[in-house]
């Protein structure tokens, strides 16, 4: 078995217009830049794909990942949690323009959701939200006297995810705080795409120490040395750069 | 009816439809015997409920490690990419529909594809263990079986009488007669024994077997 | 910030009268056993604690760990999946008298339940046990076309479980197949308490591998060389021995 | 009203109610600063809503690791006993009711223990992070504020105009005049500065203080 593909352009060549792909990472940490960058160079190429939702905790920062991937007009909703960044703009301009569709979901119901997804649980309760105005139309419930908000689970077609080290089998681990979003939406989609920034033999990694079991995991690439969002940004760096 | 295969035999039959690089779940016990016989250059990862991914056979007696046991309780010993994980992440990846088959045993399974496979009944101690999971989990949930009972009885029947694991969850059926799918709420015959009549089959079957197709013959190494 | 505690009396101290007491392990692998051996002791010593809802996936086997809890009367009722063992005897012959209690649940909801009531998701809905005599007076609720039943959340009192490595901070990490409940249940009671292998000082277990952050856990005690269900069983070990 | 205290000496103030080995939740911005006054002798243990417990301060410029940041996004390091773990157990952790406080900015604070610190309202981008999740998940969930906004208006009123972030979730409210309980739906007065008199902290204030014991005088150093 061995899910490793030959480059990035086959790495996301599942993605279709009008398809629901989450991306890990929060803010720069865990963002596959490199599977972002690819979508994007494929679109610039050849108009797709276009019209996604994209599941992410932010909004992008600066003009790079998944900044860049909105600023090319791929995406028609957002659903997440802080859609404000140090350099918001582009997520901004289009949302106040009314040209993107925002989906704003609580942080830890988000990533509730989307676990739910991965784990055939299509409806929980919870306290978060209750009262507010982001828990309007939903159903609520009574248990033990506290009330709660029901909420639905997240799937995706797609998850791109970023990851520290992988076997060919899609067993993963990730580094420090990138680890974040990555393995819950590595569970919640169709496919699964993972960057990561070494490919090791099946065996290589501890067992014990498997964050992301290979069951999840459709495709990987070796992407050494990725790049980091908030190095970019510091660069102000733009994908695709000029020519 | 005389010829009839063996349960090793009805294993056999059953891991000739598992793909190279399926993810498979085997009930406790007799579907176990499924993994004995992985065609060549095929090579499944099995699931443990209890929070194995890609583990291998039983080790040798004397080296039993007893932190290191499948959901039976049985030693058994791991595969290079294996990995452990706790029991929420194990019945995410069957609920969540990561496994591609489950192999379970059965006391009846009906025409719609209704399962009964843990409880014979009021009497005794209930225990259901994974099976309910299971059957609601896996993209493909398969039965392996003799085709009756030790009293001669249909296992495949019209409706269960005995206690439900799942409702219409069982898309194939491997008895020790014949390979039957479920289809449209019906049993549809596509293997069974040379030596056996189609009349008598369907006199071992408790609700009418469909025959729309070629139906191929059963035919399995000794084992 | 020191959750060790000096000996396997004081780690069980907390566990009162009618309480709900979640023990980790999957058959004997990750039980606790001596914990439970020191809580038998408690017993025997005072006659307290009593009446407890005892949460595991079995029910015991041969004449130690739970099933010599159970054998000592100290349970009222059982929470399991599969009460069924190797040797069994103990509570099969309690439930067929009509003397402790039963409630079976399906492996994988009694995962989720514990893991709900750990994350503060009182109730969830899955599809296992639709349809079923495990279903019956549950609320059941379709979604996208498919039919699904309403869980509940199990919380405890206490959780006992058995770790590999743990530091003073209660990070926790475990051996193989011996994780099992173990994880979740440490998120699910007001108050866990740990028997690991290897207590080691703050910042030797790699934060990377801890598997249970501290912040689940309250109690911690050394036990080297724990005693592992199935060799007692295999020498036919009964708790506590004849004296 | 001439004194009041700067953001260093309310975070400061905060810090004092910290017990020793408490796990805490910082918001992002302002209630940050808290983790610089915790008293000599108390530990306090920071849990991050993405995936860290035990973290530190920030390293030095040019040392930053950018996978190793706070729910703010600015740099961390780490502690002896310091872990990390995905979303889902992150907010396990917060809505489990595992986090002895949650410490948090607000907008408005109602004497009913509404907060509302998401949203100005419709107009621009709205981000609601993890504050809703932390306020119905801290077993304490305490505010930091000025006493006032910023064009004199009270923070602390009868009932918030904002769009809330929890209903019932704050105890007690520490402003740059006084600190207040919210005990049964009403703010009660606990401490105040000494120099400010309790007729001019209530004509700051947007709902009644209650007096129920001794005020104690909010003295805090130099900062």
């Amino acid at each position: 078995m061995d899910k490793t593909v030959a480059n990035l352009a086959t790495a996301v060549a599942g993605i279709e217009d009008g398809m629901t792909v989450m991306i890990g990472g929060f803010g720069g940490a865990g963002s596959p830049i490199e599977l972002i960058h690819a979508l994007i160079d494929r679109f610039r190429a050849t108009g797709h794909p276009k019209d996604l939702t994209i599941i992410n905790n932010n909004a992008g920062n600066g003009h790079v990942g998944l900044a860049a991937l909105i600023e090319a007009g791929m995406v028609r909703k957002l659903v997440c949690s802080f859609p404000r960044s140090a350099d918001p703009v582009v997520f901004t301009d289009l949302y106040l323009a009314g040209k993107i569709e925002l989906e704003l979901v609580p942080q830890g119901t988000l990533a509730e959701r989307i676990r739910a997804g991965g784990a055939g649980i299509p409806a929980f309760y919870t306290p978060t939200s209750f009262g507010t105005d982001l828990a309007k139309g939903k159903p609520v419930a009574e248990f033990e006297g506290r009330s709660y908000v029901q909420e639905r689970w997240l799937r995706a077609d797609v998850t791109l995810v970023k990851a520290e080290t992988a076997d060919p089998q899609g067993n993963l681990t990730y580094r420090a705080a990138a680890r974040n979003f990555n393995p819950l939406m590595c569970m919640a989609a169709a496919e699964t795409v993972v960057q990561a920034s070494r490919v090791v033999p099946a065996g290589d990694i501890d067992p014990e120490s498997v964050v992301t079991p290979g069951i999840f995991v459709q495709k990987v690439i070796e992407c050494a040395n990725p790049q980091q969002e908030e190095d970019l940004n510091r660069a102000n760096a733009v994908y695709p750069g000029v020519a | 009816m005389t010829a009839k295969l063996t349960n090793n035999q009805i294993a056999w039959r059953a891991a000739q439809d598992i793909t190279d690089g399926a993810y498979v779940n085997l009930g406790i016990g007799f579907p176990e015997k499924v993994a004995q016989y992985q065609p060549p250059g095929r090579e499944a990862i099995f699931h443990t409920e209890n929070g194995i991914l890609n583990f291998g056979e039983a080790p040798p007696q004397g080296e039993e490690d007893w932190d290191l046991i499948n959901a039976g309780k049985r030693p058994v010993t791991l595969k290079p990419g294996a990995s452990f994980f706790h029991h929420a992440d194990s019945f995410a990846m069957v609920r969540g529909g990561h496994l591609d088959v489950a192999i379970l045993g059965a006391y009846e399974v009906a025409e719609n594809g209704d399962l009964a496979n843990w409880s014979t009944g009021p009497k005794g101690v209930p225990a259901v263990g994974g099976a309910m999971d299971l059957v609601h989990g896996a993209k493909r949930v398969a039965v392996i079986t003799d085709h009756v009972t030790k009293d001669g009885k249909p296992k495949l029947v019209k409706r269960c009488t005995l206690p439900l694991t799942g409702v219409g969850c069982v898309t194939r059926v491997y008895t020790s007669l014949a390979v039957i799918d479920i289809e449209g709420g019906r049993f549809v015959l596509r293997e069974k024994l040379p030596s056996l009549s189609l009349d008598a089959l369907q006199a071992a079957t408790g609700a009418e077997l469909l025959v729309s197709g070629p139906v191929i013959d059963l035919i399995v190494p000794e084992l």
